[in-house]
């Protein structure tokens, strides 16, 4: 099924003073799919988050939303045109109750608090705060907090929403929770790219998965193609993991 | 020659200017935190050396013996029981302010108390050296305004060589360079905060004593300099040591050179335009960088 | 955990703080009953930069009072004591129009006197018309104070303009009289509200006598460094240098004259802080042959001035400047209008402060007649220059102009011999 | 859809309710103008609190807006006789003009930088303020300050003999600005706002334009400061670039909504109040001693930051909280 | 007796838990090592041994004493070091400014003259370039920085978080030949890594943190083989 490029990134590439943190990277996203970016701890995998939320503009190459430019839009801008992101590190308005912290990228769509108190709570429904809405951001568990940050971010109404790690830390009855909750989002028509360490999860989820390795994209493909690439076992667990 | 008298006497000032400023910028570049109450420290050194001048005719260029470590105290007492506990408080804010709004605070406390116990009158040690100046044809140097450069210079020097060679100054740059780690290397971290602020508030009030020869202390004359002092670590960069003493330089050159041109009040309003224009355009100033220290 | 354990502490301090607050408060309003009291307002800068000189002002009126109520009061209202009752203004505005409306309502005054700066004294003085209090300035001088149709305002302080008038005629009577033609001047005043006052009276008087300003020159008040100033009228070669400026800049403005060795004809101070008694102790020997104008000095040959003088010296351990001795002249004043009005009633001692016509007794010492035009202002409030000399080795104001107010036997010392002395 | 008469209703009433019959039980003009001061302070650190404390720039040059109300309205006033009541809305916005002048440049500054440059625009602005004589044909004064015509009794023109009149105008400016506030705090704005406080990298992420959110606080503050001034000008009819520009006036707007509580709707209100009224009662118990009452004043706010940070709001919460509870409590026992 | 003893601590940040009832040991020559998914709590727990974190609960022993009471100088002391994630070094101070913050505290500052020495035998690239700016070095000089100086330290205890972080490949080894040659020399190593493969290659014992807490320890064998593990990061 020929399906619409939400995404696009054109040789993209990002320095910071000498270092390259990410070269030459293109990819696609279609509207629709999830996919799963890994990669090892310092890849650059949340750089090309960065890159797409626009906190970072990029040395050289395009980005394009829709078939719009986005290169060098301002993140707030970026947000607008629909794409919501979670950070690796959450970042909850602490001081501020879990339902305040929602209705702030719910008020994206709305000026008024109580169609903003609506979406809010719809989103916490879906990622399963509600009865959390009152608690203090900074007084949530790990899990929470990445519940809130996805829920932030989906409140924004996204078309496409950018998960960074959000499993990570979590156990494995919670993971599948959070899998979950994630294929139900994704079941509400959003694309979702991922950046996630565990892979398990990131592969049951993933319909597509790119390898990112010292900012280069060293494989793509089905989860399976992909866990079979040696470099990218080689990349991701090291020299001779299957030797032992 | 009346450019060249205002363009030495311009120097003099911005040496002392930069070592006020001095303290200020080490304060912020080992703790983060602008101190407010930098001029009222300055203030208290200025009367403490009037008063052992007045009382028990020492000169202030000894009463250094007396008021500096004495000014570190105040300063390490100050950062120990009353920025400590705002700072831990504030570990996990953002960007924490309580330290700032606690110095403003106690600026005007101390200035205050200072009023209360010392009244308000202008006091200056009028010593031998005073009034005198150098004088070379129709050029005339200020004598208290040159040792007070010197000794500045020689204070600046001297500062310089302790953070570079030190041990206690090398466990400061790496507090300043970063907190967290200092920690792991085994620096008492909040120690080194209350000695920055020591050092700092020493710095101050050695800049307060080599004024009182020819400056006037009172409650308020912290105003005075601590705006300036501001002006200068902004210019030369918030952190950066020499970059508060070259800041010292301009802004002292600026004064003195540009009020030949215009009226000394305008020159104020130059000097606080060309402070916005570098918080705005370059608000790490000419040397500060994110790894001054 | 700091925190925590320190709660208490807080709490404690929060309370001793609020309990020290009421119980002075309820300390502090016990005061209608007496008879026998006449209350006067005093609105002074108490704390604040200026706060010295709200010293002084209040201890030359308590002395003023004391001797007053010892000598029995205001007889025509049965011996009735005069209360004052003083008003910290802090130099600002607001709190002086504040303190104005709690001395006329809450503490009932029957007149106020003060209140030191212009800027106090303007909107202060407004409240006192509005409620018809009559209100006695001895200091303040900016011209506008009695320039509004105000009829509760008197003022025995001259106007601004009125010392740069008498500066520009001693001058010109200097230069006729030693032959040293004066034809440039430079004006060198802080930049604040009296500094841009004089200014303006320099202009006009300069003008009128046909000398040409070379240098008009405003520096804030609270400089940190006045060479530059000094040096650009040192370029500049004026004949006479005029200033204008509080203590601390009047002292570092003589100190640098001295380093760099300006030499005119003559330098002129505008009283304020040439006049402390913190100038001496700052600049020395620098200020010798400095001229200084002002209303009243220790030496003037007036009567009563020594003694009154010698008095407040036993009892503060210093001499009386200016402003104490129009304070103190002040009370006297207020205490025969009391004594004419023989009521407390405003529009009565309003009435007789309007009719004053003090021609004798210890007011001889500021002026040797007090009246009042209709704006309130004080006709013909004395001024006298006089010259700073090494008398001794010790730094006196000796008066020297105008001739029959002068120390006896001093004469002014003109041009200004210079700094190798 | 319950009935109005809960204590969380009528409490406030009975509050603004107590304030409005104020003036009828105290006639002493002195103390009606303390409270209409009281009143005024309390409004101004509540007008500074929506860019100090709900988006949490802490802005140290206030004294800027209040000077620019203050010497606008009174000089259209005096010059061309415009009421102050007009006064108001351009005093106001002239305000918020140069709080968005100020703020556009500034406000990309973080923290301790921008506290700073509010500081140097604060000064730069009182220097000129002192050496600026004449706009074009209009005197300001300069230093020697500036005199608001005294019309006597004009209510036209925001002039009254009385007090009462003043003290209700600022309780209307007051209840204004927290009427305000209190929207603010439940807008799309003031979310975006205390979103930024807490984490402006996140706000970004969250489709915030969080330089747009900052200016318009920035110019809503500088406005009802403005229009505080405007206020000032015609309460103490005297302007003194000093004491109006100054930093004195800058820092005790800071202060006031510091030790009350700030980025809470009732935080500055709380502090103006109680701080001032310290302050006044100091000042006239303790005249004798120079400074002590700026000591105390001093000592308190250097209490309030290390001990309560969040301010006295803190402390007034919780009983209020348990006065609500308990008589609504009465309330439904009484029902039953 | 075991060097570092962690006796049950949890660890908040203000209420949230982060660590909860962990409990492990250490025996003096050992080299050990913390894997666990990013977030599982890695770097709180040797943030915690350091004394940059104080447990809520339970406490910790080095060589039979409670240090989890002691201020993080204290801590450092005695000898129990940190190599923090991502290197940290003082970027504006020289290499051998950075090696003599190193060796800071008292009793280490006695012995600088020698452990410099060994370090530079150790590492000579750090001997060719002691006047060289940190932040100019590269990632791998920077990292071999990083564990100088530490070791200027004379540590007992040496906690290394996530050494091998975005470094290329052949430093990696690099980094970990290092290691051992370090333990080589009498050194308790405390390894945090990512890299299971990496990690348990290296040391004797291991510990998985998952979401807070340990939920496997076992020789480095037994966890390489053990499935949990391998499906926990590799989804296998």
């Amino acid at each position: 099924m020929p399906a619409k490029v939400l995404l696009e990134l054109k040789n993209v590439t990002i320095k910071f003073g000498g270092l390259t943190a990410v070269s030459d990277l293109s990819f696609k996203l279609f509207e629709g799919e999830i996919v799963g970016l890994i990669g090892p701890n310092g890849a650059g995998k949340t750089t090309v988050f960065n890159l797409i939320s626009g906190v970072y503009r990029p040395t050289e190459g395009e980005i394009y939303l829709n078939g719009e430019n986005i290169t060098g839009l301002k993140p707030f801008q970026i947000c607008h045109r629909g794409i919501g992101r979670t950070f690796q590190v959450v970042r909850p308005f602490g001081g501020k109750s879990v339902l305040y912290n929602v209705m702030v990228g719910a008020f994206l769509r709305t000026n008024d608090t109580r169609k903003s108190r609506e979406k809010a709570l719809e989103v916490l429904q879906l990622v399963g705060l509600y009865n959390k809405k009152d608690v203090l951001a900074k007084n949530l568990t790990i899990v929470d907090r990445k519940r809130l940050e996805v829920a932030k971010a989906l409140a924004t109404e996204p078309k496409l929403l950018l998960l960074d790690e959000v499993l990570a830390g979590l156990n494995p009855a919670e993971v599948d929770e959070a899998v979950e909750m994630i294929r139900q989002i994704h079941k509400s028509g959003i694309t979702i790219l991922l950046i996630e360490h565990v892979l398990k999860a990131a592969m049951a989820l993933s319909q597509r998965i790119m390898v990112l390795d010292y900012g280069k994209k060293i494989a793509e493909g089905s989860p399976e193609e992909v866990t079979s690439n040696p470099e990218v076992i080689k990349a991701y667990l090291g020299d001779n993991y299957g030797i032992a | 020659m009346g450019v060249l008298s205002s363009i030495i006497n311009g120097i003099l000032m911005g040496g002392v200017y930069g070592l006020l400023a001095m303290g200020l910028t080490l304060i912020f570049g080992i703790m983060k935190i602008i101190n407010f109450a930098h001029g009222a420290f300055l203030m208290v050194a200025m009367i403490l050396s009037y008063w052992l001048w007045k009382i028990m005719g020492l000169d202030p260029y000894l009463s250094i013996i007396i008021i500096a470590p004495l000014m570190f105290l105040l300063g390490y007492l100050t950062q120990r029981f009353t920025i400590k506990p705002v700072l831990d408080a504030e570990k996990d804010v953002r960007e924490p302010i309580g330290a700032l709004l606690l110095t403003a605070g106690l600026a005007v406390a101390i200035e205050n108390f200072i009023l209360m116990v010392f009244g308000a009158d202008y006091l200056m040690a009028k010593t031998a050296y005073s009034g005198a100046s150098i004088n070379i044809s129709s050029l005339s140097i200020s004598v208290p305004r040159l040792y007070a450069f010197v000794t500045s210079l020689v204070v600046a020097f001297l500062f310089y060589q302790f953070l570079i060679k030190t041990e206690l100054g090398r466990a400061m740059r790496a507090t300043g360079q970063d907190r967290g780690v200092a920690l792991l290397m085994g620096i008492n971290v909040s120690k080194v905060y209350s000695i920055a602020f020591g050092i700092g508030t020493a710095l101050a009030g050695l800049a307060g004593i080599v004024l009182i020869p020819f400056y006037y202390a009172h409650p308020s004359v912290g105003a005075v300099f601590i705006t300036k002092a501001f002006i200068i670590v902004v210019l030369g960069g918030l952190g950066s040591v020499h970059g508060a003493l070259v800041g010292g330089l301009i802004i002292g050159l600026i004064e003195s050179v540009a009020a030949q041109y215009m009226t000394a009040t305008w020159t104020a309003i130059l000097i606080y335009f060309a402070f916005l224009a570098f918080l705005l355009l370059k608000p790490s100033g000419l040397f500060g960088s994110r790894y001054e220290w | 955990m700091f925190i925590k354990r320190n709660y208490k502490i807080f709490l404690l301090c929060i309370t001793v703080l609020l309990v020290m607050l009421i119980a002075g408060c309820s300390g502090g309003g016990k005061s209608s009953g007496e008879v026998k009291e006449i209350k006067i307002g005093n609105i002074l800068p108490l704390s604040g930069s200026a706060a010295p000189v709200g010293k002084i002002g209040q201890q030359a009126r308590d002395m003023a009072v004391e001797e007053i109520n010892a000598a029995g009061g205001i007889k025509s209202l049965g011996g009735a004591k005069i209360k004052m009752i003083y008003a910290d203004s802090k130099g600002d505005p607001a709190t002086g129009v504040a303190e104005a409306e709690r001395l006329i309502t809450q503490e009932r005054v029957a007149l106020i006197t003060g209140a030191y700066q212009s800027g106090v004294t303007l909107p202060a003085t407004e409240v006192a018309e509005r409620y018809k209090v009559p209100f006695v300035c001895p200091v303040p001088s900016e011209d506008v104070i009695t320039e509004r149709g105000f009829k509760y305002v008197f003022r025995l302080a001259e106007k601004t303009t009125w010392r740069n008038r008498e500066q520009v005629r001693f001058i010109q009577d200097m230069a006729k009289k030693f032959g040293t033609p004066v034809k440039t001047v430079a004006l060198i005043y802080e930049n604040t509200a009296w500094g841009q006052g004089a200014v303006k009276g320099w202009e006009k008087y300069l003008k009128e006598a046909g000398l040409k300003i070379v240098l008009k020159e405003p520096y804030p008040a609270n400089s940190s460094d006045l060479t530059p100033v000094v040096l650009k009228v040192k370029q500049l070669k004026p004949d006479v240098i005029m200033m204008c400026s509080y203590v601390s800049d009047a002292a570092l403005l003589t100190n640098t004259f001295a380093e760099h060795k300006v030499k005119p004809l003559a330098f002129i101070g505008t009283s304020g802080g040439f006049a402390d008694p913190v100038y001496f102790k700052t600049t020395g020997d620098n200020s010798e042959y400095f001229f200084d104008i002002s209303t009243w000095e220790p030496d003037v040959n007036r009567p009563f001035s020594k003694e009154v003088n010698e008095k407040f010296k036993q009892k503060y351990g210093y001499p009386m400047n200016a402003e104490a001795v129009k304070a103190y002249t002040a009370m006297y004043v207020i205490k025969d209008a009391l004594e004419r009005a023989g009521s407390l009633d405003p529009e009565a001692i309003r009435k007789a402060l309007a009719e004053t016509k003090l021609t004798s007794g210890v007011t001889q010492m500021y002026a040797s007649e007090i009246i009042f035009d209709e704006s309130g202002q004080m006709v013909n409030a004395p001024l006298i220059i006089s010259q700073f000399r090494k008398i001794n080795g010790k730094m006196e104001r000796v008066t020297v102009w105008p001739e029959k107010e002068a120390r006896p036997g001093w004469k002014p010392v003109w041009p200004f011999p210079g700094w190798d002395k | 859809m319950r009935n109005f008469i809960t204590p969380r209703y009528y409490l406030p009433a009975l509050m603004i309710f107590i304030l409005l019959l104020i003036p009828l039980f105290i006639s002493s003009p002195y103390i009606l103008h303390i409270m209409a001061m009281v009143l005024f302070w309390a409004y101004l650190a509540s007008a500074w609190n929506i860019v100090g404390g709900f988006a949490g720039q802490l802005s140290l040059g206030h004294g800027v807006y209040v000077a620019a109300g203050a010497y606008v309205s009174s000089l259209l006033f005096a010059n061309i006789g415009l009421s102050p009541w007009f006064g108001m809305i351009i005093g106001g916005l002239v305000a918020a003009l140069l709080g968005v002048i100020v703020g556009y440049p500034t406000l990309r500054l973080r923290g301790a930088y921008y506290a700073l440059a509010t500081v140097g625009f604060a000064e730069g602005f009182r220097v000129i303020l002192i050496n600026t004589t004449k706009i074009g044909s209009w005197h300001t004064g300069g230093a020697e300050g500036f005199l608001v015509p005294l019309l006597g009794d004009a209510p036209q023109h925001m002039q009254f003999m009385s007090k009462v009149p003043y003290y209700y105008l600022a309780l209307v400016l007051l209840l204004i600005i927290v009427g305000f506030s209190f929207w603010l705090d439940r807008s799309k704005l003031g979310y975006y706002l205390t979103a930024i406080r807490e984490d402006e990298d996140a706000a970004l992420a969250l489709g915030i334009n969080t330089a747009r959110a900052k200016l318009i606080a920035a110019a809503l503050s500088a406005f009802f400061t403005g229009v505080g001034g405007v206020y000032y000008a015609q309460l103490i009819r005297y302007l003194e670039p000093n004491a109006i520009a100054g930093a004195i006036m800058s820092n005790q707007i800071v202060f006031l909504a510091i030790v009350g509580g700030r980025g809470t709707v009732l935080g500055p209100v709380i502090g103006g109040i109680f701080l001032t009224i310290i302050g006044e009662m100091t000042r006239i118990l303790f005249d004798q001693v120079m400074g002590l009452h700026l000591f105390l004043y001093g000592i308190i706010v250097v209490l309030f930051v290390i001990f309560k940070p969040r301010g006295l709001i803190e402390l007034v919460e919780k009983p209020y909280e348990k006065l609500v509870k308990m008589l609504n409590g009465r309330r439904v026992e009484g029902a039953s | 007796m075991a060097l570092l003893e962690i006796d049950n601590i949890s660890v908040y940040y203000g209420e949230m838990c982060v660590l909860r009832d962990v409990s492990a040991q250490i025996d003096s020559g050992e080299i050990i090592c913390v894997v666990g998914a990013n977030g599982a709590g890695k770097s709180t727990l040797i943030n915690t041994i350091s004394g940059l974190l104080k447990p809520k609960t339970g406490k910790i022993l080095f060589n039979g004493e409670v240090i989890s009471k002691l201020e993080p100088y204290q801590i450092v002391e005695k000898g129990v070091i940190q190599v923090p994630e991502g290197r940290r070094l003082f970027p504006n101070m020289s290499v051998e400014e950075n090696l003599l913050i190193g060796s800071y505290t008292p009793t280490s500052r006695k012995k600088r003259k020698e452990n410099m020495e060994k370090v530079f035998t150790l590492l000579p690239r750090l001997a060719e370039r002691r006047k060289q700016i940190a932040r100019t070095m590269s990632g791998g000089e920077q990292q071999m920085l990083a564990i100088g100086r530490a070791l200027m330290a004379d540590p007992k205890l040496l906690m290394l978080d996530e050494p091998s972080l975005g470094l290329a490949p052949k430093m990696v080894s690099h980094v970990l030949e290092l290691i051992q040659n370090i333990a080589a020399q009498g050194v308790t190593i405390l390894l945090v890594e990512q890299n299971v493969y990496h990690a348990l290659k290296l040391c004797n014992r291991g510990y998985v943190l998952e979401n807070g807490s340990i939920t496997l320890m076992g020789t480095a064998e037994e966890l390489l083989n053990n499935p949990h593990v391998k499906k926990a990061y590799l989804g296998l």
